[in-house]
């Protein structure tokens, strides 16, 4: 029998279980498939909130989505083309964003009255007729894994176990997709245990063969591959992105890296990573608490390390204080801020972007420090690199943020060739007879970095307001204002070290979408969207808020409108606002979810009317779409 | 794994080292009160420094926020005034990243035992190689005189005008709770004994945690006279010393004798008593440690000084260090390219 | 000074109060792994409340944040889930507030011992009349896997993949030496001793501090096992009884016997061993109490459960109203007018 | 021999010695005599950082203020008009501020050999010719007081310590005090001890005598009463008035007060006078850290208290996070913030005013609060009363603002009749059947406060996000954005419910100036000289900062420009700027040190000369005066 293919630009899967069914390994290994074959790709795991939820209800189910295609995967699909629902509460809690005639593959077993009553279903959405707009399959996954066994000698128990690699032999089937790569993954994941490998290998194997054999299943999708760089490429979340970073650039660096760190979702992986990163070198104090975390690494920053600290907002609420320390000693160290829903404990597990004010004003006192923002996961691993350089060519803390979608979302990452990546120049101090701890660089204002170890430098430092130069204690009126315009300065004078934006389409005109941080990927899709159809629109994307880009003003001030996508209530908005007094049409959203690009796409095209145009100009730039998405 | 810290490291110091004390007297005015117990403890710390036979820019002080906290001042090495409570983990950060440093905390008893408890409990825990000298004066004093956490039940100062209604922390006896592997008490106004308490706390590898009484002029003077003027802390106070039997009194004719787990005071020149009934120190006792450390607030008992235990036990940051070598040892040095690599990736 | 407050207080309870644990068991799921200790912890937990003969509006549920967090949500009572580390302190600012009403507090190791560490100790010292129910699993659960202060050198965790550096915490003994006036352990097995010991902890006025073993399924699974499963835990626990021996084994014919301060085994059916020879506990001795503490982490003796130290002491809220109604017995209430007039004033 | 009198209408005077010469007794002491007086007053302690520096040292000099007069003392006083300075180092340090013919009574016996070196005097300023330009009255006052004590039985020792009364006597001659208050005050103070009383009373006397005997002294200077409405008076600084605030409130609200704090600098005044209220039913708790002093702050909130948490700058960053929590929880709590000069532990005896953006953002997530700032020291306490009455009726945690200036710095309140203000009610959920924690009332959004206690409310609250109405623990997207917007909106409603701005003057035209927090003094001061020198500007005072008077947009707009003068580097200029998108002129001044009256009054006349408008039109807003105050 064979069967129809068609081509596709792109498309997005997920995977849905219950926690235990093994989502977040199928959709992990179709995503590396997916890589291999040469395409784009962006996914997100969907852990629940609960450790491990009862069985079977809408709490627990657990999910994995993959966007991929030939070119242009920004995001992790704003709808699901093809949605496996192992059970009745993952169909429930899922189909909310499934395409219109978009493919279900069912598990039957998964909905039977115990898990219908459990997801709340009083019929069976099978057979009551409620997903007659969609492709469904139904299969009774545990019967034809049986069948497929029959021949092979293995307790039935591992067999029920592998209905996950079931599923996604289909799936492989579905798009195409060769087998080679999961293969050998089980092989090496459970190496001397030959029982689990044969029934891994051989249910994915039967999901394949159920699919080609089976009429419901009446086409192959195939995707092209993608135009990218040659070079060596793997999926990456921007947490494992981060750790690699902050290895990176102490290398780069020259200098050991320390990490002083206090577990908290969704930062906690890059704790975790570093962690196991022993024979690389790098120390960790997984401390009592958050201050503990940020002041060993000022500790260690003060005894010459490349120091990091990573955490989420109410552990950044918690290093406040210790921040405005490393502020006044001058010292590097790199914070990293995987932002979560707040306030206080919020939604624990879902990303926002609602910590930028914190990150540029949360200190008491003016404690000025550069604040930058990763695009996406692998530009975590760049936007790390840079926080470092700046910290160590600076002489400063840096906060970076990144948010519990980029930092738990993977990207196939072109892994950059180390040696190719410029050095970075600790500023340590070297002549004793010279020596002042708050003498100053000219170009850079940093201070110079004298450790412990140095002969005929020892010297005191520490959160009193320091004399400049000699770095004695001073309460000197003219002294601290000196000092506090110096700070200042050294942190604005960044701008002469960074990259200036770039617009992408005209550089002036009617309407410029600003994003930053994660609204990177959604914002760029709708923009190319909105472009492929026509509208004239600028994009930008900025990475460094603090200090922005040199070049920022002049950009805005040639845009009649400025329009900026948030996942906060505004407050990228208010920065420019208060800084470029240029009004700004703030896109705002805080639902614990990333943007999806149709969200903002419809947005755009009902501001680039005409009549939206003339209200905006007629109210002076007082016009702000309403926030309800 | 060669880093530009090992250069710095491994460059020897440049001429001999004839230190005195006065090569850690820096030139400025110290500006404690004049009579200040805080001063009497420079002295003993600026003596100690040449002995210990390392050089100077390998020596650092770290302090919090208090009276106290400008010691790092007064000490010419580097040294750290951080944030107030959080000398520790600064501390700790700093030697586990560098263990070829000696690291000396200098605190108050309100930085360590109020805002800075936690990292006090966990570093006796951790057992991080280095010294903290805490300068228990029993008030807040920089603050101007607010009862501390050691400040006893009815003291008045500016925040309890009708006496504090918290019990004091036995501090030696938290140290021990949360097992500390050395635990000392010493005092300002003997200096010989200080001097060599922050000795032997040198000397012990691991966490060391001495509690000196300091007199604060201003806020809470006297506060430990019994136990410290020359006139009566003979009969106010035990020392104890490893092996030596716990005698006191001007004539040292007193003894501590243990009554099951009740310290007891027994009078030599009484009722037959002999030194063979007095108990005999031991450092490496928790239990006795415990015990002793108990005495502190007794109205019968005297206080006890000196060493209340010191035990071996491997430091946090030597067990960083092997475990990386273990590492190292048994899987080679890490490879950066194959870390970037990761479990799979694919070439285009 | 009479209050809105007063009124509310003053307001009897409506109805009788006939309980049953069910009341005390709201209309929601319990979210826990099944098999979570903290499930078996629970349900003693609602059945002891009916028989505390408190009307439920005035028992308060004060948690931090970790799977123990939860616990509130399934207490039918007014109900707190904080922030991470600080149930303590608002438990402690209620109670002072609020000395009329029933405060419980539940925690886990590392909500309550690393970033809380420091209430933990101050609670301890305060004596605040509350009971702290800390959920030792000797992991991080709800971030899902790293080592905690209650985790053994040598664990394998999220972020000790080769292994944790620290060594433990003994929360008991860390209670102790903050000078905790009760102590006491249990586990999430034995549901009617743990029921026993809540109470205990309720009856004893003053700061209750009971560490419970609870069995976290996903990410430590096992850790008590030897203590807490019905085959081992007779041979690997001892029971602490005020005035009752040491004995334990399936027949009981084991004791623990003191050698100095040494804690020994001894067999009473062996070498004209006594039952006389046996340590008697005493709830009231402090060192008594330490050296229990102390058996915890030795590989032979048995791990002491039970009450360590109950001691009796003022509770702080007691004290506070104490020097208010002294200070108003002694100056009257306070006018305010002549507050507001100060030392000197003057008319205009 | 009678005298001279002359009138004048105001008076700065300071008392400067060694820490151990009185001087703020004696500070104290002329200040209340002034208040009796009938004059208006407004005074400044200005002690050295260090507890007791060693004597005679530069660092170690003490000092006390007194700026009185008829009308308009706003401000302790630009320039010093009497210096009284018992030591060589007291005058080295004071008399920059000195003006020209400005009366320095000196005591010689300070001006010793060793006095002088301490000072860094080579030659005695006494003999050397350099005071020429002031009226200069040396006095041995050892001698003049052993003098007058031959008769009296009194220990010598004694009679030495009472030099501070002595030239306090002679001051007092000089204005032509009455001597009864201070006698009256001394028999109080020393009562039983009647050789000090005695020693004391002498020498106040003693020195009037001298003063009235002694040629150097040429004319008394009468300072007329000012117009004050009747009533009763007496002086108090912020932190007073805050205690005091606190306690009415909660007396007008039926409440019980809770104070949960930690000591710190210059906040711990308020601790100790409400640690000191035992019998007024206050209770306090000293934890054992800031975070400890606010979570028992919520924790007794909860239980029905009117709670309240004390800091400074450090403090308030350590409590980011619990602030976060209470905005969860929607609990009442007034958090006071006595700014001190930052970053970090910065100058901590010095006043800022730039913990504005951390009291408006400084926390993570989405999470607004009422920001108020109390103009004066007497003020502290209609805005802790107001923040306490924002807090209840709101259920919403508070920041008040002050300083370290005007915590410490007094002046005469008059004392309010407690029946006339009105009662505060707190919004008490009342019936079982319908309670739910998160109803909330349609005007204000604020929530329903049921306390344990409450038959039939029994209830759960917490950190993590709340569904609408029910409080349960809720993920749900929509409900996030919901609950986040109230919040919002909550907060922002109070503007309908707190005073719009006054103008003073032109309600419209060329210059506002807009001064918040302490700055009111000054730049009252100022521009009441302004135009009474026949100068056009119109002045406004913002003692709510978030959120802002409702019309606040409409004056700001009714102006060309803006002029906002902060102890901070432009932090309402940020503010206002962001959100009114009208460009400000910001003159800004971080030397710990409050502005004074005439520098404001420099740069304002600097700003109306007809050149710099033009070039601010010129350059469409863009200038700003420099910082060089
Ligand atoms: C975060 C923070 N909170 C409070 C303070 C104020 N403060 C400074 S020192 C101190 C107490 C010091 O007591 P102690 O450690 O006993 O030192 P002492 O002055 O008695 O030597 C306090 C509360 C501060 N500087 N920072
Ligand atoms: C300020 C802050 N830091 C970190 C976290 C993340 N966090 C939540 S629970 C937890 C540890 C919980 O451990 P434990 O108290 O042992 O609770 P368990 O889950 O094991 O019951 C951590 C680190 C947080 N919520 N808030
Ligand atoms: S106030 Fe007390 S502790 Fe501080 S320097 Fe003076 S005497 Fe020493
Ligand atoms: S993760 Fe562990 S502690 Fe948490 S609910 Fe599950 S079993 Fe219990
Ligand atoms: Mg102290
Ligand atoms: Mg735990």
């Amino acid at each position: 029998m064979s069967k129809l293919t068609e081509h596709l630009e792109e498309v997005t899967i997920r995977f849905a279980g219950d926690s235990g069914d093994g989502m977040q390994l199928v959709g992990t290994q179709f995503s590396d498939t997916s890589g291999f074959a040469g395409n784009e790709v962006n996914t997100f795991p969907d852990y629940p909130s609960e450790i491990r939820a009862p069985e079977g209800t809408l709490y627990g189910v657990s999910a994995f989505q993959i966007h991929f295609g030939t070119r242009n995967i920004n995001t992790t699909g704003d709808f699901v083309d093809v949605l496996v629902a192992m059970n009745a509460a993952s169909l429930k809690v899922n189909i909310a964003n499934l395409r219109d005639q978009g493919i279900i593959i069912l598990n039957t077993e998964g909905f039977d009255a115990r898990n219908l009553k459990l997801a709340g279903y009083t019929t069976n959405p099978i057979e009551d007729g409620s997903l007659q707009k969609y492709h469904v399959v139904a299969i009774d996954m545990a019967k034809e894994l049986k069948k497929g066994f029959i021949e092979l000698d293995v307790p039935s128990k591992l067999i029920q176990r592998t209905k996950n690699l079931f599923a996604l032999g289909i799936t492989y089937w579905l798009f195409n997709r060769p087998l080679e790569a999961t293969v050998s993954w089980i092989n090496k994941k459970f190496k001397g245990k030959e029982d689990v490998i044969l029934a891994n290998v051989h249910s994915l194997q039967a999901g394949w063969n159920f699919a080609e054999k089976n009429e419901d299943f009446k086409k192959q999708y195939i995707i092209d591959k993608s135009q990218l760089a040659p070079g060596k490429y793997r999926n990456i979340t921007g947490n494992q992105a981060v750790a690699l970073g902050l290895v990176v650039a102490a290398t780069k660096a020259h200098l050991p890296l320390f990490l002083g760190s206090y577990p908290i979702t969704p930062a906690t992986d890059i704790l975790h990573a570093l962690s196991g990163y022993k024979k690389y070198g790098v120390k960790h104090l997984q401390a009592e608490d958050e201050i503990a975390g940020i002041t060993s690494a000022i500790g260690a920053a003060f005894g010459g390390s490349l120091a990091a600290t990573t955490t989420s907002g109410p552990g950044l609420s918690l290093k406040t204080e210790a921040i405005g320390l490393a502020v006044m000693t001058e010292l590097p160290l790199v914070i990293v801020d995987v932002q979560r829903a707040g306030p206080s404990t919020g939604l624990p597990t879902k990303p926002e972007q609602s910590d930028l004010m914190q990150a540029m004003y949360g200190r008491h006192g003016e404690a000025p420090l550069p604040v930058l923002a990763a695009a996406s996961s692998s530009d975590c691993f760049n936007m790390t690199v840079e926080a470092a350089r700046i910290a160590l060519k600076y002489m400063t803390p840096v906060i970076l943020l990144t948010d519990g979608y980029i930092g738990q979302a993977s990207e196939p990452w072109q892994i950059p060739d180390i040696k190719s990546l410029p050095d970075i120049t600790p500023q340590f101090a070297s002549d004793p007879a010279t020596f002042k701890p708050y003498l100053r660089k000219a170009e850079t204002l940093c201070r110079q970095w004298a450790i412990p170890g140095m002969q005929g430098m020892e010297h005191r430092i520490g959160g009193l307001e320091k004399e400049d130069g000699s770095g004695v204690v001073s309460h000197d009126a003219l002294n601290h204002q000196k000092m506090t315009e110096l700070r200042q300065k050294k942190v604005d004078g960044i701008a002469n070290d960074i990259p200036e934006l770039k617009v992408i389409g005209d550089s002036e005109g009617d309407l410029l979408l600003l994003s930053w941080g994660s609204t990177y990927g959604a914002a760029k899709t709708a923009v190319e969207k909105l472009k492929g159809d026509g509208h004239n629109i600028s994009f930008a994307h900025l990475r460094y808020l603090n200090p922005f880009p040199k070049n920022l003003g002049d950009v805005l001030h040639r845009f009649e409108r400025v329009v900026i996508p948030e996942l906060n209530m505004g407050q990228l908005k208010n920065l420019i606002q208060a800084k470029y007094l240029k009004s700004v049409i703030g896109i705002n959203k805080v639902q614990g979810k990333p943007f999806k690009s149709i969200e903002l796409e419809e947005k755009i095209k009902m501001l680039l009317s005409l009549e939206n145009l003339n209200r905006w100009k007629a109210n002076k730039g007082e016009v702000d779409i309403p926030v309800d998405l | 794994m060669k880093t530009l810290i090992d250069d710095i490291l491994q460059k020897p110091h440049a001429g001999e080292m004839q230190y005195t004390s006065k090569d850690f007297k820096p030139d400025v005015d110290v500006r404690w009160c004049a009579g200040c117990g805080a001063i009497s403890v420079l002295s003993p710390a600026q003596r100690l420094m040449p002995d210990l036979g390392i050089p100077k820019e390998k020596i650092v002080f770290i302090s919090g926020i208090g009276c106290s906290g400008r010691f790092p001042y007064y000490m010419d090495t580097y040294g750290f005034h951080g944030i107030h409570g959080r000398a520790l983990p600064i501390a700790s950060g700093l030697k586990i990243a560098r263990p070829d440093l000696s690291v000396w905390i200098v605190t108050g008893d309100g930085d360590n035992m109020s805002i800075g408890g936690n990292h006090f409990i966990h570093a006796c825990r951790r057992n991080v190689d280095m010294n903290v000298l805490m300068f228990n004066n029993e008030v807040y004093s920089l603050t101007k005189g607010q009862y501390s956490p050691t400040s006893h039940r009815g003291q008045i100062t500016k925040s309890s005008p009708l006496g504090a209604l918290d019990d004091p922390f036995n501090p030696v006896a938290l140290a021990l709770g949360a097992s500390a592997s050395f635990v000392a008490r010493g005092h300002d106004k003997d200096r010989a004994q200080l001097q060599q308490l922050l000795q032997k706390a040198h000397q012990h590898k691991g966490f060391s945690f001495v509690e000196i009484y300091t007199n604060c002029r201003i806020f809470n003077d006297g506060a430990f006279d019994l136990y410290t003027n020359a006139e009566t802390r003979e009969e106010h106070t035990v020392w104890l010393e490893h092996g030596m039997p716990l005698l006191f009194g001007k004539k040292k004719d007193k003894g501590i004798k243990l009554d099951g787990f009740k310290p007891t005071i027994i009078n030599l020149n009484e009722n037959g008593n002999s030194i063979n009934d007095v108990l005999v120190h031991n450092e490496q006792d928790s239990t006795l440690a415990f015990i002793l450390a108990n005495m502190t607030y007794s109205e019968e008992l005297p206080r006890p000084m000196g060493t209340l235990q010191n035990l071996e036990r491997s430091s946090y940051e030597e067990r960083v260090v092997k475990q990386i070598e273990d590492e190292v040892n048994l899987k080679g040095e890490g490879n950066l390219e194959s870390l970037l690599l990761g479990e799979s990736h694919w070439t285009i």
